[in-house]
């Protein structure tokens, strides 16, 4: 027992007396280093952006280059700058991801209610007139440059150059139609700046789940050459105008006062009596509109 | 009190898969490449790495776990970096000592663990936030999964390249090697396919 | 309405071209080197050629039916990367060797990075070039082409073959020689002056299609005089090539063989002519066509006077592939008028 | 005249034949990730070569001058690292406080750079290969900087024409990159064997 | 004043950290050390016993010989001399390097006692391609070198393989790396032998003998082949 | 004495289509239909567009102005006979969609017209002072009528920061199909040259080149004829390659200039007309007349009656097409100009304006299979869109980049320096239309310079 003890204790002095060395130089490397480092950050600080120190600090600091920028400094910047690039950061995970979400989301979660897109059209591509067919490039721009092979010249093209703008897998083309799907929609706008007949407008809906109410259209045609080119167009016959007052009609087109509707039974009335099945729900559980009147169809 | 615990081996279960699959450190978080391809040309070196990493990667999760508290911004990183030093260090001590034709292969690999950006992340991402317990598990998970997917790239490597599997003979005598899948375009191929194939099959299930 | 009429850009008509024209015309320029292949290796050259591009069109097919995009064979890019990569083989190669590299060759060389268009570098050569470092032993065994030895018996990368037949004293590949003269200072000049004539007509050992000068030169001016190709880079790869084969010659003759020998050996024809001009990885400017072709024709030299391997063609033409991005983007056009203000 | 051509041959050798990131597999982390544009590649590269110069000068004393004589191998790796990392910090801080200009065109990546292989690899290298001399390590560390730029710009051209082509979506990102890599690493072994 | 807590603040950890780490590694190494010491030595001696089957054990020669290795600069070999049951000297064995076609090749050489024959060789490290330049590590290149008459080695790439003189016949498409081998052995061997020939290390009247002896051995082993 | 400058004058790029003159070469400009309602467009130039300033139900004279804007850069448009305003409402428009017109029904069953002015060979020019000619041009409604349709009074105006030297008269005619250029310089030399005498005078260019590509033969003899020993202008032979006709290349190839990329031709002093607006000009100086009829090539493979009309602006392309005669199963694309540059049409009542010099009915044998099918392959990178670019552009890289969308890097290849001369698309053999995105491109960038300021 005591033999075996002193031999470890030996063992042990053994060892640490050939260790020293190494702990000394490592000792001096650790301490040499922690001198000019501190040392250096207090001399050579440089001023930045409290905003990107902060979403520097909220990053792992690894500078592992993961995220495809120069280091965790680049990074914060680029995201600072352009939000789409959150998550990014593979080592900080959802952790960093929630909390520059929150250092960023202060800077912008003060516009008010959210406003949603609306597509104000609602012709589906059987509905349509067209007087000839389009060939070139897949896109509503450029078909949209060229004569009108569809005859509205207003309305939806089907091309999908707002799907293509979505980066949240919100809007489809259904039936030739751009159809949102207000369950994944965030709001972000770059549809309606993508379409190029502006048919896709931001409109203010009151609350998440609201159906909002609108003028599906946007032609500007008078009401008889409408009928020519599409079977569930505004023909701007001002029926609606007369049931609730936040109708109007304009150039041919009506509109709805979307900051002054309130949903009730006139609104409801404009909309059945719309000739031509224009007025529309437009929201996360809107209902299929409704077919046109068979009288406007029959005639054209 | 037991939903506490079941709580937390929920916590647990969640830390061990993570690092086996859904942040499988090469496959999905494409972190420490450079071991991956280098070692993977067979088997038995690419399990030797692979220990060595999970070797080092509890360790160093251990300790920073340990002095999570004590840590200062300015010299946190030279830490993690000294700590992982030592361990890697030792880790390749042992490797010389015990297994002497493994520790030649792998020549300056081992000692690349160092830079290697998965045990640093750890460090960083969850050791210097959470508690030893799942430090550590996350370490077990993380390692067996780095280890398990160069397994797999080195199975496949080495099957083509030698048609062995495991220094073992698989496939049949007339089978003439494909060398190329021992050199470096057999690994950058090889990784470049597989990560296609991880991103296909997580695609079709979400 | 008028249902018939349709709309679209302008222009409204259009150059009667189409991919598909050009890579016939690209089939048709190597027509002579494929009968020429045909006439020195017999019935090895038409299996080659046939399980290549079979091969070839059913990978590119089965990638096309993988990924759900339209079908794509009717261009018949794949064809043409079928028949290059067979006549870079040499003859006696094991046809699943071939159905190998050119699985390889489409599967990752070209569909991996989008198909037709999209590929960085040449196919073909991403196939041989796979064989050659997967395979040495198999892509590094020449035959004596039939019409010397119509047993077609195997040589060896080093080994002379006196044949009992015509006394004619043949060896692996021209290059080989020029390779072991490299080696071993044996004053090449002896060995060029004889084997010359073989080179022109093709009667030596080597890859099926690299053999015979004569075809390769007829199919590259068919390809020239239809405009398939511009005249730029075989220009390019020729003249860089020559130049190089000169210094090297001019320094040691007693080591180096004659510049010409190098133009007429090897893959350098067929590099020239149809390889380094697959537009889809060569630059697109003129310029850049200049500096891709000088860099392949001095790549190439360099490798079979420095380098350990004997050719150096598929090599170059990859690297120059690497570099074609950076090509184009330092010859960049700049408008006839001059930059844009501001 | 022997001793510069040598040294030549070393830097060719290290930049072409044994390039850092084609049979090493060294830097692999930053050659998936900043090879996307050719300005930001470029930039990498010029901060590789420099840390790598400079570590592996240092190193190559540090090793020799300190270690070796002190028998003081097992520090080694602990040395080179915090020598690597404390240099990196300190010539990024310097770079940034005093040259503004320079800082913003490649000093962004310097921090990066810390956690990259190539240049704690490249040490280990050198050390592993006996380099004789420090004018052959520093000549050596300046070539190994140049063949992961070389690399890393060459890279960032395919991927900026990649961005246009029609690449199936599960190979797009890393695993394209990957592959064309294999395909580089293919064609710069028509250099092997040629400088012996 | 101010200023150094700070800095301890910031630092104490690092410190300590460092001091303990050290020890640590220092502790793991001194309980390593000798493994690892020992590891190196019996694979030396593994592949030099495989080469020299009559030695017994492997002395080293207590100096280290100094050589030129090219490029106007030196290099230190250990040599070792292999001592059979009776304490006679039947051979050297020693471990030398060189560039080959991918990487550096490393060697152990063995020669007989006379420093006349080699013995042959075997591959410490190489990274050679596999399938090409890795055949060097085949017994039947290494076979035409037991029994090479030790001088200046040629390589040749034809000719008959078995027959043992100082033409040695490349491997077939890795003519790099043979030529590799052959330059390491050429460029040092003889060098060696005159540093000890030049010490009177060879024991030349009782290496005779014994080199005949060797003799018929490596010849029994090719023959055997 | 007739100086004439040597032929083959010629510039870097460019394309051969085939010609197809034949089909009207040889027909002279005929009076077109006599419509009973034409729809009067009330933007069919560069610039402001107009306000109507007629009623509905108003009655109009011939040549009586219906539109007309205060802003400098835009022209009066004016009604073609005698008639009622029936409706101001919308038509289709080859470039502007849906557009405001002016739609007048005529009285009364109105002749066709011709203009009856014929001048003398000697014409003087200094009776009308530079003053004078720019406001009877303005006057008048002239615009360019070789296609861009800018506003002719603004640009030949002498402007002090840009003093104009030399003017170039377009006689190119360039597209394949179109002759009513040639058949202009054949039956109306004198009273072109006459126009070209006011054009000179007014913009005080101190030279004149009347450039025509050498495949017209016969109109090079009439204007040489018609020119007589005038010293100032000269002839000027070009070679036939398309986009001979295109003013940038043009003045490269006439005076060895190169206008910068990004300006215009005043900056380096030169002005080109084309022989028409040289004719209206004359037209609308000496005898006031407003710009009412323009000579329209009908041609194409599908035309019955191929020929040049002299055609009331406004008549419908649906009018003018019955009157020549069309094989409707055989009328795949009906093109407004000619088939390289020329704009596709859909609607039938899509009315002619100033600027449409032709209308080109192909059949899909012409268009091409692929093209017809609007069928595209992968660009091969072949390099011949490069070679064909007269502004040295690289097409397939901007139109692979709007493509992808990297709008940045389509204008680091100048995107905006292409004019869209579709030669590229034309020799594409992957059939890629390269101009169309082009097209597209420079909108988008448009829409986003036009964002950025918010
Ligand atoms: C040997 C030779 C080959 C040529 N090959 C081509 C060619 O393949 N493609 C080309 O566009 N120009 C080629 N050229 C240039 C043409 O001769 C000429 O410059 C060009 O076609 C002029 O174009 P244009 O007449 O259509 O304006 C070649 C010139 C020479 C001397
Ligand atoms: C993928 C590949 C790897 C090679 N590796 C080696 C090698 O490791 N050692 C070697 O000497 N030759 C190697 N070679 C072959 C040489 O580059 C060269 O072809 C040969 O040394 C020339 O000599 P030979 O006459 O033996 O063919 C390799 C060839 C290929 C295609
Ligand atoms: C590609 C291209 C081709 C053209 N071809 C002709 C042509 O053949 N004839 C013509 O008069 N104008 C042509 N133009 C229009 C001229 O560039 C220029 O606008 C016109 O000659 C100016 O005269 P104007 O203002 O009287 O129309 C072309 C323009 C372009 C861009
Ligand atoms: C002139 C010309 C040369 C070609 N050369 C090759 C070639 O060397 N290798 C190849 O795989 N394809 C070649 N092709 C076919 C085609 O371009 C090739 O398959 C594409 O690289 C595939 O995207 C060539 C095509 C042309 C027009
Ligand atoms: S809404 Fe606009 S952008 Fe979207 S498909 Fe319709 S036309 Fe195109
Ligand atoms: S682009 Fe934005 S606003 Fe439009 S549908 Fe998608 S998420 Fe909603
Ligand atoms: S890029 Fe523009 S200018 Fe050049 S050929 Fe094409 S359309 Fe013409
Ligand atoms: S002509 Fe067509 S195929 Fe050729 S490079 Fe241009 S876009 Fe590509
Ligand atoms: S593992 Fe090598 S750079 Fe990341």
């Amino acid at each position: 027992m005591m033999l075996s003890d002193t031999m470890i204790l030996a063992g042990i002095l053994d060892l640490l007396s050939g260790a020293w060395p190494a702990g000394v130089i490592m000792l001096g490397l650790g301490t040499g280093f922690a001198i000019v480092l501190l040392i250096a950050s207090e001399k050579l600080k440089v001023e930045v952006d409290p905003k990107i120190e902060q979403i520097h600090e909220a990053l792992p600091g690894l500078d592992c280059g993961a995220c495809g920028y120069a280091g965790c400094g680049q990074y914060a910047k680029a995201v600072m700058e352009d939000p789409e690039l959150l998550g990014s950061c593979a080592p900080g995970g959802s952790d960093a991801q929630e909390k520059i979400a929150l250092i960023l989301n202060l800077q912008v979660s003060e516009s008010g209610p959210a406003k949603r897109p609306i597509v104000h059209c609602r012709s589906r591509k059987d509905q349509r007139a067209f007087y000839a067919e389009y060939r070139g490039i897949p896109s509503c721009t450029a078909a949209n440059a060229l004569a009108n092979a569809q005859a509205c010249k207003f309305g939806c093209l089907g091309y999908g150059d707002c799907v293509r703008a979505c980066k949240f897998d919100a809007l489809h083309i259904v039936d030739g139609l751009a159809t949102v799907d207000y369950n994944k929609c965030t709001g972000c706008t770059a549809c309606s700046k993508a379409c190029p007949r502006g048919l896709i407008r931001m409109v203010p809906f009151r609350d998440e789940n609201e159906n909002m109410m609108t003028v599906a259209c946007n032609s500007i045609e008078a009401g008889r050459a409408v009928r020519a080119m599409c079977k569930v167009g505004c023909i701007g016959c001002g029926i609606c105008a007369k049931q609730y007052d936040m109708f109007s009609v304009e150039d041919n087109l009506a509109h709805l006062d979307y900051a002054g509707y309130e949903p009730g039974e006139a609104a409801e009335t404009a909309m059945t009596k719309c000739p031509t099945g224009v007025i529309v729900y437009r929201g996360p559980s809107a209902p299929e509109p409704r077919q046109p009147k068979e009288k406007p169809a029959a005639k054209a | 009190m037991s939903d506490g615990s079941a709580l937390k081996t929920g916590v647990y279960r969640d830390t061990l898969l993570a690092g086996l699959w859904r942040e499988n450190p090469v496959f999905r978080l494409l972190l420490g490449m450079c071991p991956t391809l280098a070692v993977t040309a067979a088997v038995k070196p690419a399990l030797t790495m692979g220990c060595c990493v999970i070797f080092v990667l509890l360790c160093s999760n251990i300790i920073v776990s340990l002095m999570r508290n004590l840590l200062k911004p300015h010299l946190r990183i030279l830490m993690f970096t000294l700590t992982i030093a030592t361990f890697v260090t030792i880790a390749d001590l042992i490797l010389r000592a015990f297994v002497p034709d493994m520790s030649e292969t792998l020549g300056p690999y081992v000692p690349l663990i160092i830079v290697n950006c998965i045990i640093i992340c750890r460090a960083e991402a969850c050791a210097s936030k959470n508690g030893i317990i799942v430090s550590v598990i996350d370490a077990v998970g993380m390692g067996i999964g780095f280890t398990g997917t160069l397994c797999v790239l080195a199975g496949v490597r080495e099957l083509l390249a030698t048609g062995k599997i495991f220094e073992v003979a698989v496939m049949p005598g007339r089978f003439v090697p494909w060398a190329a899948m021992g050199m470096p375009v057999g690994a950058f191929i090889t990784l470049g396919l597989m990560l296609g194939l991880v991103n296909l099959t997580s695609k079709s299930r979400s | 309405m008028h249902d018939n009429i349709t709309v679209s850009f302008a222009p409204h008509i259009s150059k009667p071209l189409s991919t598909r024209t050009v890579m016939i015309d690209v089939i048709m320029g190597l027509a002579p080197a494929m009968i020429a292949a045909g006439y020195y290796f017999r019935l090895r050259a038409f299996i080659l050629i046939a399980a290549c591009v079979i091969a070839s069109a059913v990978t590119e097919w089965v990638c096309n039916v993988v990924r759900k995009k339209p079908f794509s064979l009717g261009d018949f890019s794949v064809v043409v990367t079928g028949i290059i990569l067979a006549l870079s083989l040499p003859p006696m190669l094991p046809v699943w060797t071939a159905v190998i590299g050119s699985v390889v060759a489409v599967a990752i060389g070209k569909m991996a990075f989008g198909g037709l268009g999209s590929n960085t570098f040449n196919p073909a050569m991403v196939g041989r070039t796979f064989l050659a470092v997967s395979f040495g032993t198999l892509m590094t065994t020449w035959t004596v082409p039939a019409t010397i030895d119509p047993n077609m018996s195997k040589i060896s990368a080093e080994n002379i073959l006196i044949s009992d037949v015509s006394e004619f004293r043949t060896q692996a590949t021209p290059l080989a020689w020029s390779k072991m003269a490299i080696k071993n200072n044996l004053g090449a000049e002896t060995y060029a002056e004889a084997e010359f004539l073989g080179t022109v007509t093709g009667a030596v050992g080597g890859c099926l299609g690299e053999t015979s000068v004569i075809a390769l030169i007829f199919g590259g001016a068919y390809l020239l005089i239809r405009r398939t190709i511009s005249f730029h880079i075989p220009a390019a790869v020729l003249i860089s090539a020559v130049v190089f084969a000169a210094v090297g010659y001019w320094q040691d003759p007693m080591t180096y063989v004659q510049p010409l020998y190098h133009l007429t050996s090897g893959g350098m024809l067929l590099c020239a002519f149809f390889i380094a001009t697959d537009p889809v990885t060569a630059p697109l400017t003129r310029r850049g066509m200049w500096i891709f072709g000088i860099g392949v024709g001095g790549l190439t030299m360099l490798i079979r006077l420095l380098g350990g391997y004997p050719e150096g063609v598929m090599f170059s033409v990859l690297l120059m592939n690497a570099v074609t991005p950076l090509i184009d983007r330092l010859c960049k056009r700049v408008p006839a008028s001059g930059k844009p203000k501001s | 005249m022997d001793t510069l051509s040598a040294l030549l041959l070393a830097f060719l050798s290290i930049v072409i034949i044994n390039n850092l990131v084609f049979t090493k597999f060294l830097g692999i982390c930053p050659y998936l990730g900043v090879s996307g544009r050719i300005d930001m590649a470029f930039g990498m590269g010029m901060a590789v070569t420099f840390v790598v110069t400079l570590s592996g000068t240092m190193t190559y004393m540090i090793n020799n001058w300190i270690l070796i004589p002190l028998h003081l191998e097992v520090a080694k790796y602990v040395a080179f690292i915090l020598v690597i990392a404390g240099a990196v910090q300190l010539v990024e801080m310097y770079v940034r406080k005093c040259f503004r200009d320079l800082y913003d065109s490649f000093g962004i990546f310097l921090p990066l750079i810390t956690t990259n292989c190539a240049i704690l690899g490249l040490c280990l290298f050198l050390d592993l290969w006996g380099v004789g001399s420090l004018v052959e390590a520093a000549v050596q560390s300046f070539g190994a900087g140049i063949g992961f730029t070389m690399a890393i710009c060459i890279m960032a051209g395919i991927r900026e024409n990649l961005q246009l082509a029609d690449v199936p979506n599960c190979l797009k990102g890393a695993p394209i990159t990957l592959i064309t890599a294999g395909l580089l690493a293919m064609a710069f072994m028509g250099f092997a064997g040629m400088i012996r | 004043m101010g200023k150094l807590r700070y800095f301890i603040e910031q630092s104490w950890l690092l410190i300590v950290a460092s001091f303990v780490f050290g020890l640590l590694l220092a502790a793991t190494n001194y309980a390593l050390e000798p493994v690892i010491r020992q590891n190196r030595t019996d694979k030396l001696n593994r592949l030099a016993k495989g080469l020299l089957p009559a030695a017994e054990h492997f002395v080293d020669i207590g100096s280290e010989v100094e050589i030129e290795s090219g490029r106007g600069q030196s290099e230190q070999i250990t040599v070792y001399r292999a001592v059979a049951n009776n304490d006679k000297c039947v051979g050297w064995s020693f471990n030398i390097g060189g560039s080959g076609f991918a990487d550096r090749i490393d060697l152990v050489v063995a020669v007989d006692a006379a420093f006349e024959k080699f013995a042959g060789y075997d591959v410490l490290a190489s990274n050679e391609t596999p399938g090409f330049g890795d055949k060097i590590k085949n017994d039947y290149y290494r076979g035409q070198f037991k029994g090479a008459p030790v001088g200046r080695l040629k390589v040749l790439t034809t000719g008959n393989a078995e027959k043992i003189d100082s033409e040695i016949i490349a491997i077939s498409g890795a003519t790099i790396s043979s030529e590799a081998v052959v330059a390491i052995m050429n460029g040092v061997v003889g060098q060696i032998r005159e540093r000890l020939l030049a010490e009177g290390l060879i024991d030349v009247a009782n290496a005779e003998q014994r080199s005949q002896d060797s003799n018929s051995d490596t010849g029994g082993d090719v023959g055997n082949e | 004495m007739v100086t004439e400058v040597q032929g083959n004058l010629s510039f870097r790029g460019g394309v051969h289509p085939p010609e197809k003159k034949e089909l009207a070469c040889d027909c002279a400009i005929e009076p077109g239909p006599a419509v009973k309602q034409v729809a009067v467009m009330l933007s069919q130039h560069i610039g402001a567009p107009c306000r109507a300033i007629v009623e509905k139900g108003a009655d109009v004279e011939a040549g009586q102005k219906v539109g007309d804007s205060d802003a400098f850069v835009s022209a009066p448009v004016h009604s073609p006979f005698a008639g009622k305003v029936k409706e101001i409402g919308l038509c289709s428009h080859a470039v502007l969609g849906r557009s405001p017109a002016v739609v007048i029904e005529a009285r009364a069953e109105t002749p066709p017209v011709q203009p009856l002015w014929e001048p003398d060979a000697d014409f003087d020019e200094s009776k009308w002072s530079p003053e004078a000619i720019c406001q009877a041009i303005r006057d008048a409604g002239i615009v360019g009528m070789g296609g861009a349709g800018f506003p002719t009074r603004v640009k030949i105006e002498p402007n002090r920061q840009m003093p104009k030297e030399t003017l170039i008269i377009n006689g190119c005619e360039c597209e394949p199909y179109i002759t009513c250029d040639y058949r202009m310089m054949l039956e109306r030399a004198n009273q072109i040259i006459a126009g070209v005498k006011l054009v000179k005078r007014a913009s005080g260019c101190s030279r004149a080149f009347f450039a025509i590509e050498d495949n017209k033969p016969a109109a090079i003899e009439a204007i040489s004829a018609a020119l007589g020993d005038n010293e100032l202008i000269k002839v000027a032979v070009v070679k036939t390659k398309y986009p001979q006709g295109g003013e940038r290349q043009l003045i490269n190839a006439v005076l060895k200039k190169h206008v910068p990329t990004g300006g215009i031709p005043p900056m380096i002093g030169v002005l080109v007309v084309n022989v028409a607006t040289a004719a209206a000009i004359a037209d609308a100086v000496v005898s006031g007349r407003a710009l009412t009829h323009r000579a329209v090539t009908v041609s194409g493979e599908a035309v019955a009656r191929p020929g040049n009309y002299y055609v009331a602006i406004g008549t419908s392309v649906g009018d003018l097409l019955e009157f020549c005669g069309v094989m409707k199963t055989q009328m795949p694309r009906i093109v407004m100009g000619g088939p390289m540059m020329g704009l596709a049409i859909a609607d039938m009542d899509t009315p002619i304006t100033k600027v449409s010099g032709a209308i080109t009915v192909l059949t899909n044998k012409q268009i091409g299979k692929a093209k017809s099918a609007g069928r595209q392959t992968a660009c091969i990178r072949c390099g011949r869109c490069l070679e064909v670019c007269p502004e040295n552009l690289n097409p397939t890289k901007i139109a692979h980049a709007v493509k992808g969308n990297l709008l940045d890097l389509a204008q680091s290849y100048y995107l905006s320096a292409c004019i869209e001369c579709g030669c590229c698309s034309y020799v594409c053999p992957a059939n890629i239309e390269i101009t169309g995105y082009i097209k597209t491109g420079k909108i988008f960038v448009a829409r986003q310079n036009k964002r950025m300021p918010q």
